[in-house]
């Protein structure tokens, strides 16, 4: 029955989508704004990845407010985890040599690899998030091979903090001493696609990376150890 | 330099989609996932590493998946089979021999 | 683990091979000579170092020397070739309508002491023909044969493990 | 609309399509399921039909991703790139939710020993 | 390399793929369905630096090169819970 | 115009979203050094970001201040739009934050406290950024922001009820938002823009059956967090199993925040400048609903918690009918609510911990236990019913004064629902006065006052609730032109894009 | 000396005395008894400046006066006066209580506000000052726990609902005249439509009948008067109450006018025929239902309902003796209400706050002033001549009669007959017959309680002598709707149809007397008995049947019962239920189970796009 009426409402909405889609022809939208990023982005950002500008220029508050969700889930969960007081030690089988010794090999190659995708951000389909979730997944294999090996605490709250206040700070400098606007792009732009190039992107990526990384690798930590 | 990268992709994806068929066909865990790593190691190794020749740009990165790709893929795996043996997937019946239990004793020793 | 006391030339060892793996990688990342990417790129690579080269000392990394180098070479060479013919054995028994296999659990014993040592003889058993390595303790490994020949540790040691144990010896020799 | 119209739909959005489908199996799943698991799962699969829905919004035919990662590439055939900085802040967001109600559903097993939303109903009326 | 060895090429991964999603779906165990994911990650790897020839885009190496290790940790992660490890 | 840095007249309003947030990406660090610094912080930040929405106040009745974030031009940038709606509700905001922070100070003791302090930032910084912005899609950044933080901080304490409402809310709120973001995607996909003046602008040229879809879309999202019959189921659970603290903020800040975005979107975007007569019904039936909910509760955070939906049918009413008086007595209903509200579940929250429960019946005798906090209550409960001399009186004067302008029998009769409504929350806020009072409390009836931290906000709170309910012209003359702000899309639109 | 002055002392001495009372409760009842006889000063000092109008605030754009008409300044002399005596009269009846500070700041903050509701200029201020008054008054009621709270529950919700009533009345005319000021109002409505009039008339009607307690909405007045404090039972009795009177007279014949009130509807439809109709049945079924109370003051508190039928069908009837009977009437009220309810919470006050009629008996001697009180005080109410009662149900019946309302003088005359029956019983059981064992050392009244009691008795006489005095003011109140003024003397009223003389009344009583005297000196001596002699013919009497009003009515009572049971309150109790049910109900929306939330959600949308779709709605 529950399912029957559901169906039905869904069939209703649907209805109105369809009337609507049918106005947003696939494969050809409307992109006065998007085309303005593509033309001019640049010149007025220096970063040949244009979604990168998107991200970071034009819509860096937006990104601004990323990080700040992401921040807030990391803290909410250990909020919500660290409420829990009758942690029980369960039995824990420990990882192979394999695994373990592989681990430990792989984890300054895959951070390495994190920071070349955030460096990289304005020149590849990388940036700060891409990369700060690689960095993530090292801290997880560690953690996956090496048991009881957790992230420093103390650590990933410092790099954390850091990347956010690293972010604001910039905008705080565009806005004091830059263009006087918050967030703007007041570095030199750079010769495109050298890696110094696209003024604060990069600056701002290696902050993200920073953050997000140490946010995700904690999210994770505190999924795995906390919730028994 | 083209028709050399070509077969040597070709190979790879010969041995990709062999160690395919052999994860569908073979009877137990254990023996599909020799024949997985096997092949996808292999095939994925050379796949990548012709696309590198095709593409002489591309090399190095690609020498970089390749090398990634014959690191992790054997850990994975063996990761995997070692799952399946603590937890104790069963063996299919062709099986002759089992000494897991004589490792096991040593484990605890 | 047990906490050892790590001379300071073990910590250069590890640090010089983080360091050349970790810059290795970065220039097959980047695949570019401009000055921008090498600095950062060495920058990078000697901070990771840095900071993480006590995670390679525990791997028991070997001091570096012509004739160890040379073994590598001979040992990626017969790897690359064991591997080769492992694919092909595999290709045979899975295209094979009958699927000839006879497949079982054997153990084997290894000399190898380093980790990292362990580790590629463990991987190197998983790659090539009819082997894999399903668990390691010690100097004890469990190994799923396709075709099981033997049942007894010595012989299977021999069999499956021996021909790169050889190498490996040499190459991590104390 | 008629039968056409529809064909004619289908033919033409088929992204959409499929972007809305993941939508609506997502809500259907909230609607109907009753383990909290499965409803976390059924908003990750809404999220993702609405990220996918924003990706194939900004879409040109023929479009390429919109870097200029060399001199060669024209700025005329790129896809917008407007939707995919949202899809991406929209991921990140979503992937904040699911994390945090991945730990909230564990919290409640905690309390209630069950994920079996009929009977976790203590605040009500 | 040409349009029809493209195809071919192609055909043949999107075929090992195809299998191994059939050993995915028919398991029978949570093993089977692990091993078979991992062989596929493997393949979509080779795949996505396939594509990337194909498209000619040289980004897609990146995104080979994310996706095989997300997928290695990914499959660690599972391997793990497999076993009880996490 | 657009070219200021940190200070021009008034305190750059960005720095309201941006000082907070800093803060709290610090807090971390902070509390590294010393946690009995942290919990200052909101306090600290919140006054200063009080005194630069004061600060504004004159300059946004001139006109308003547009703020380009990264110094493009709109729409080709994010920008702030820091009108007299902007700016009264940051006020607002930036008041309520730093009374309830002051609050929080003593009166979170136990669990994760340099959490709570940071996801307590982020939440009023999510709120903050809902009402400057002046792109839709960042609206909706900020807007997860508000949501997520509210998530957590409803299951702060971990206990049973806690975590359970954190996760209904939480299914809810996702959903919503989900459908936030599809409504925001074919907007883009129909006009290809986000900046709200721009797509204000083109959407008055567009066909109006095509734009319901995503208004609709938008409506029902937001209608999650505005509270909206029959949206709001998650918001007696959240607001009950929350810290006072947080229930204060969450009936105070977020709802109306929610009902904010509702209405920006409605007004401005949509430029729907008649009345509704759909959400004039809505309104009502919110209201009554609200107040029969709460009227037969007997836990008390719940009864204000219901109480707080009544409210919003209030305030949706008022801004449903869409005349610049209606409007301005909607936004005088939501300063009027923040305060009231607020006050009341500050003093609950004590009332609580002194009692032990939450049951109504367990506060007999307070009054004689916690003169002062009792007496806070007292007040607060009879603003909230609308008598005089308090601050709900002349909000819900304007209401109805504008609701009976309208000059229709159903008006009238709308009107009447309305009041009747106000009859049940009467008689359920006395019901509760006479147990504080007139009730011989059993058990100990030794004076135990809430301690002075937590007064002090509540005594500001009473204060500006009489001060303003007696000299309502001290807000009346930005709710004029918050009013016209919103109405107005024409000046809206020319004000952002020039 | 100007308004806001006064109501700035009102108010700022209600809180001045609460804060002294933390000082020290004797300074507190100083100030308390100082600033309400200063109040009574000030306003008796304002009868020259009647017309005076002040702009004293402006509140959402609009202009808040206050005014002094001759109706205000009779009310509120009669507030501040009648709120003196009472605030004299706690001193002592609340010493040792707890909550004094809170009590005194009430009683004074309910009479602040009663000045404020008499002097406001304007609507706003009215409500304002109207919404001050119902909660103080409501915290007051609710002031003696235990059963106080369901009364003063009751007493709130029907205050609410005529507030918001009267709202929606003041607001729109506010919309349709943009103004709010009731002497501006009063020249622009006179020309609005009479659906318009009606309208307005109902819902301030409403509001006023709630608070004058008319049938059918009395039903809050008799618990709160029974469980208020006695000396703000007065209060509440003989001004609060009345503020419905003041309300009406201001609606019917300031705002809208007594031409257009008066002809208002067609037949016997006319507004204020239905008006009258229901003051009559207001007299009648309450002073029934009071004659069955065993409860001092609740028997008071039905008369209290009774006697506003008077008033309400004086004023109603729309002509100008019917007004000065219904606004004597209410001054009237007044006096000998606050009166009796003094004498009873003497007697409580005595007793331990004893209120049964049945276990009480025999105090004349042992509080002979609280007698006097009382017996002046029933005189009063009954309309024996002499008295100030008389006076104004003679003014009542006689327009009733002289118009053609024989059917309304009838019910009204009928009103008085129960009225006779009931106080009997009320004198009887409280001061004469037996005295019971445990209230043998009772003591006399303090002499704070005794002087307002003598003060008021006099009243009743004084006003009942010489009615000229009243009246005059009355007059000018009436002159002032417009209607022609009567023809006062100071012993009375000259008119064509027939007039009073009081002396000539006095003279005939005082001879009566006197004949009766004779004849009764003349005739055997009575026996008379101490009245701890419970001898019956040598036979002891049980002690429950020292009362032979126990059953004071019992074959009466049970005709007339089933007919009495006040329906109108077992119907709101219903009402009441049924509302609890329904919000029970409504309740059960929030299932608990987030699948259905989840369900509202998307049902919300789906309702919404499908309106759209289907309908287009936008
Ligand atoms: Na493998
Ligand atoms: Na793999």
């Amino acid at each position: 029955m529950r399912s029957i009426i559901s169906i039905f409402l869904l069939v209703v909405i649907a209805w109105g989508m369809i009337t609507v889609l049918q106005e947003i022809p696939f494969g050809s939208s409307e992109t006065r704004v998007g085309q303005r990023y593509i033309d001019q982005g640049r010149e007025e950002t220096g970063a040949a990845n244009i979604v990168t500008s998107v991200v970071l220029n034009y819509r860096g508050f937006d990104t601004l407010g990323e990080i700040t969700v992401l921040f807030v889930a990391a803290i909410g969960l250990g909020a919500v985890l660290s409420t829990n007081r009758k942690k029980k030690k369960r039995e824990i089988e420990s990882a192979s040599l394999v695994l373990y010794t592989g681990c430990r090999f792989l984890f300054p190659l895959i951070l390495l690899f994190g920071a070349y995708i955030f460096i990289h951000g304005h020149l590849t389909p990388g940036g700060g998030f891409q990369g700060g979730a690689i960095v993530a997944s090292a801290f997880v294999l560690v953690y996956l091979g090496c048991r009881g090996r957790r992230i420093s605490e103390t650590g990933s709250k410092a790099v954390e903090s850091l990347g956010g206040l690293i972010f604001i700070g910039i905008g705080l400098a565009g806005l004091a001493v830059g263009g006087r606007y918050f967030l703007s792009n007041f570095l030199p732009k750079g010769e495109l696609n050298t890696l110094f190039s696209a003024g604060v992107i990069p600056i701002l990526y290696i902050a993200i990376g920073f953050k997000v990384g140490s946010e995700l690798a904690g999210v994770i930590d505190h999924l795995i150890e906390d919730s028994e | 330099m083209n028709g050399f990268g070509t077969i040597i992709t070709g190979i790879g994806v010969l041995f990709l989609f062999l160690g395919n068929l052999g994860v569908l066909r073979l009877p137990d865990v254990y023996n599909r996932i020799q024949a997985g790593t096997k092949c996808t190691t292999l095939g994925a190794f050379l796949a990548i590493l012709g696309i590198g020749i095709l593409e002489p740009s591309w090399f190095w990165k690609a020498c970089l998946i390749a090398l990634f790709v014959m690191a992790t893929n054997p850990i994975s795996s063996h990761a995997i089979a070692r799952a399946s043996n603590k937890i104790g997937v069963p063996l299919c019946h062709k099986t002759v021999v089992d000494q897991t239990k004589d490792f096991k004793k040593d484990r605890k020793t | 683990m047990p906490e050892v006391k790590y001379k300071t030339i073990h910590r250069m060892r590890s640090f010089a091979y983080l360091f050349f793996i970790l810059f290795i990688s970065w220039l097959a990342l980047t695949s570019s000579f401009q000055w921008q990417e090498l600095s950062i790129g060495v920058f990078i690579s000697f901070a990771l170092s840095l900071v993480l080269h006590k995670n390679y000392l525990a791997l028991g990394f070997p001091p570096l020397s012509i004739k160890r180098l040379v073994f590598i070479i001979i040992y990626m060479i017969m790897l690359f070739k064991e591997i080769v013919v492992a694919n092909i054995d595999v290709a045979y028994r899975v295209i094979h309508p009958k699927m000839p296999i006879k497949p079982g659990i054997v153990l084997i014993k290894t000399g190898l002491k380093q980790d990292i040592a362990k580790m590629i003889l463990a991987n190197s058993i998983t790659l090539t023909p009819g082997t894999f390595t399903l668990d390691i303790l010690g100097d004890t490994l469990l190994i799923h044969w396709i075709n099981v020949q033997s049942q007894k540790t010595d012989e299977t040691t021999k069999m499956i493990g021996e021909r790169f144990e050889k190498y490996l010896r040499v190459i991590f020799a104390e | 609309m008629d039968i056409q119209g529809v064909i004619h739909f289908m033919q033409n959005y088929t992204y959409y399509i499929g972007a809305f489908g993941l939508i609506f199996i997502g809500l259907f799943i909230m609607l109907v399921k009753r383990n909290l698991i499965k409803v976390i799962l059924g908003l990750s699969i809404l999220e993702t039909g609405v990220n996918l829905f924003l990706v194939s919004v900004g879409y040109i035919s023929k479009g390429t991703a919109p870097i200029f990662s060399n001199a060669s590439i024209e700025g005329k055939s790129m896809v917008d790139p407007v939707p995919q900085a949202l899809v991406l802040t929209a991921i990140v967001i979503g992937v904040a939710v699911l994390a945090l109600a991945l730990s909230l559903a564990v919290r409640l097993y905690q309390h209630y020993g069950t994920l079996d939303l009929r009977q976790i109903r203590e605040q009500r009326w | 390399m040409s349009g029809t060895i493209i195809f071919i090429y192609l055909a043949f991964i999107g075929a090992g793929i195809f299998l191994c999603l059939l050993r995915m779906l028919k398991g029978p165990t949570a093993s089977d369905r692990a091993v078979a994911v991992d062989t596929i990650t493997t393949t979509v790897v080779a795949l996505l630096v396939f594509l990337g020839f194909v498209f000619k885009r040289y980004v897609y190496l990146d995104v080979a090169l994310v996706y095989s290790l997300l997928a290695f940790v990914g499959l660690v992660a599972i391997a793990r819970f497999l076993e009880k490890g996490i | 115009m657009n070219d200021f840095g940190l200070f021009l007249n008034g305190i750059n309003p960005v720095l309201f979203i941006v000082v907070p947030l800093g803060f709290a990406f610090g807090i971390p660090l902070l509390g590294m050094i010393s946690k009995k610094i942290v919990k200052w912080v909101p306090v600290f930040v919140y006054s200063f970001v009080l005194v630069g929405a004061l600060s504004n106040i004159p300059d946004v009745l001139d006109k308003p201040i547009i703020i380009q974030i990264g110094g493009f031009v709109p729409p080709f940038g994010i920008n702030l739009v820091a009108g007299p709606v902007g700016i009264l509700f940051s006020a607002l905001i930036a008041f309520a934050g730093l009374m309830v922070s002051i609050y929080a100070v003593v009166y979170i003791k136990e669990g994760p406290e340099v959490r709570y302090h940071i996801l307590y930032l982020l939440l009023l910084t999510g709120a903050m950024g809902v009402v400057l912005t002046g792109d839709i899609f960042n609206l909706f950044v900020f807007f997860e922001i508000l949501c997520i933080s509210s998530y957590t901080l409803v299951g702060y304490f971990g206990n049973k009820s806690g975590i359970e409402s954190a996760v209904k809310y939480l299914i809810q709120g996702a959903i919503g938002s989900s459908l936030l973001l599809i409504g925001i995607g074919l907007l883009y996909g129909l006009f290809g823009t986000l900046n709200m003046a721009d797509l204000a602008r083109q959407i008055s040229s567009a066909d109006p059956v095509t734009v319901f879809i995503p208004m609709a879309l938008m409506i029902t999202g937001l209608g999650v967090e505005a509270a909206l019959f029959p949206l709001n189921a998650w918001l007696p659970d959240a607001h009950s199993s929350a810290p006072s603290s947080i229930s204060a903020i969450l009936s105070g800040i977020a709802i109306e925040v929610g009902l904010y975005a509702v209405i920006r979107i409605l007004f401005t975007i949509f430029g729907i400048s008649d009345f509704i007569m759909f959400f004039v019904f809505l309104g009502v039936l919110t209201l009554l609903i609200g107040e029969m909910c709460a009227f037969s509760q007997n836990n008390i955070k719940r009864m204000l918690a219901y109480s707080s939906i009544g409210q919003i049918g209030l305030m949706v009413f008022a801004f449903a009918i869409a005349t610049s008086h209606a409007v301005a007595g909607g936004l005088f209903q939501m300063i009027s609510h923040t305060l009231g509200k607020g006050l009341l579940f500050m003093a609950a929250g004590y009332m609580i911990i002194r009692s032990g429960s939450m049951k109504t019946a367990s506060f007999e005798g307070m009054g004689k236990r916690m003169p002062l906090t009792c007496v806070a209550f007292t007040i607060g409960a009879f603003s909230i019913v609308g008598l005089p001399p308090f601050i709900g009186f002349p909000s819900k004067f304007l209401i109805i004064q504008s609701a009976l302008a309208k000059g229709t029998v159903l008006f009238t009769i709308l009107t009447g629902l309305v009041l009747m409504g106000t009859v049940i929350e009467g008689a359920y806020f006395f019901r509760i006065v006479q147990v504080i009072y007139f009730k011989k409390g059993n058990g100990d009836s030794e004076r135990n006052e809430a301690p002075i931290a937590a007064l002090i906000p509540m005594f500001l709170f009473t204060a500006v609730i009489i001060i303003i309910g007696i000299y309502p012209k001290f807000v009346l003359g930005i709710l004029d032109s918050a009013a016209s702000e919103l109405l107005n899309q024409i000046d809206y639109i020319r004000s952002v894009l020039g | 000396m100007s308004l806001e002055l006064l109501l700035a002392a009102a108010f700022g001495g209600s809180l001045l005395t609460y804060l002294l009372g933390k000082i020290s409760s004797g300074l507190r009842d100083g100030f308390a008894v100082f600033v309400s006889v200063i109040l009574v000063a000030m306003i008796a000092g304002l009868y020259g400046k009647i017309g005076a109008v002040t702009s004293y605030y402006h509140f959402m754009g609009l202009e808040l006066t206050l005014r002094i008409s001759p109706l205000s300044w009779f009310f509120a002399m009669a507030v501040s006066t009648l709120g003196a005596l009472s605030v004299i009269f706690s001193l002592s009846y609340m010493r040792d209580r707890e909550r004094t500070d809170f009590y005194y700041l009430m009683m004074l903050l309910i009479n602040a506000s009663m000045l404020g509701i008499v002097f406001s200029g304007d609507l706003v201020s009215f409500f304002i000052f109207w919404e001050m008054m119902s909660w103080s008054t409501f915290l007051l009621i609710s002031y003696n726990r235990g059963s106080a709270l369901a009364a003063g529950m009751k007493y709130i919700v029907f205050s609410i609902i005529g507030s918001m009533a009267m709202l929606i009345g003041m607001l729109s005319l506010y919309a349709v005249y943009q103004t709010v000021n009731i002497y501006m109002l009063s020249n622009l409505v006179s020309s609005a439509s009479p659906g318009y009039l009606l309208f307005l008339l109902i819902v301030f009607g409403t509001a006023f009948a709630i608070k004058n307690a008319i049938m059918p909405l009395h039903t809050w007045l008799p618990d709160a008067y029974a469980e208020a404090p006695s000396p703000f039972t007065a209060v509440l009795s003989g001004m609060l109450t009345r503020m419905g009177v003041y309300g009406f007279l201001m609606i019917m014949y300031v705002i809208i006018g007594s031409v257009q009130t008066l002809n208002m509807g067609y037949g016997l439809l006319k507004f204020n025929y239905i008006l009258a109709w229901l003051g009559a049945v207001t007299i009648v079924i309450p002073t029934f239902i009071a004659m069955l109370q065993n409860d001092a003051k609740k028997l008071l508190a039905w008369h209290g309902i009774g006697q506003g039928g008077y008033m309400v069908l004086g004023i109603a009837y729309g002509t100008n003796l019917g007004l000065a009977g219904g606004i004597f009437h209410t001054l009237n009220h007044a006096i000998y209400i606050v009166l009796l309810f003094m004498s009873v919470a003497a007697v409580q006050y005595r007793t331990g706050g004893e209120r049964d009629l049945n276990s009480m008996g025999g105090l004349i001697k042992k509080m002979p002033i609280a007698f006097i009180g009382a017996l002046f005080g029933i005189s009063g109410l009954i309309g024996l001549p002499l008295t100030n009662g008389f006076v104004s149900k003679w003014l009542i019946y006689k327009t009733l009669i002289l118009n053609g309302s024989p059917f309304l003088a009838f019910t009204a005359l009928i009103g008085t007959w129960g009225t006779i029956l009931s106080v009997y019983k009320f004198l009887h059981n409280l001061f004469l017959g037996q005295l019971p064992e445990k209230y043998k050392d009772i003591k006399k009244s303090p002499v704070n309680m005794q002087i307002p009691i003598v003060i008021l008795s006099l009243t009743i006489l004084l006003f009942g002598i010489l009615p000229g005095l009243p009246l005059k003011v009355i007059n000018s109140i009436i002159a002032s709707f417009g209607f022609k003024s009567l023809n006062v003397t100071l012993w009375g009223i000259v008119s064509e149809t027939g007039s009073l003389n009081t002396i000539n009344l006095f003279a005939a009583i005082l001879t009566g007397c006197v004949i009766i005297w004779l004849i009764l000196k003349t005739g055997p001596k009575s026996v008379s008995a101490s009245q701890e002699n419970t001898y019956a013919a040598g036979a002891s009497i049980p002690e429950g049947k020292y009362h032979y009003t126990v059953d004071f009515y019992n074959p009466f009572y049970r005709m007339i019962k089933p007919y009495l049971k006040d329906f109108m309150d077992i119907f709101y109790f219903k009402l009441a239920g049924w509302t609890q049910t329904l919000c029970n109900i409504v309740r059960k929306t929030y299932t608990g189970y987030v699948g259905h939330y989840v369900t509202y959600i998307v049902l919300f949308l789906a309702v919404l796009i499908f309106m759209q779709l289907k309908w287009s709605l936008w």
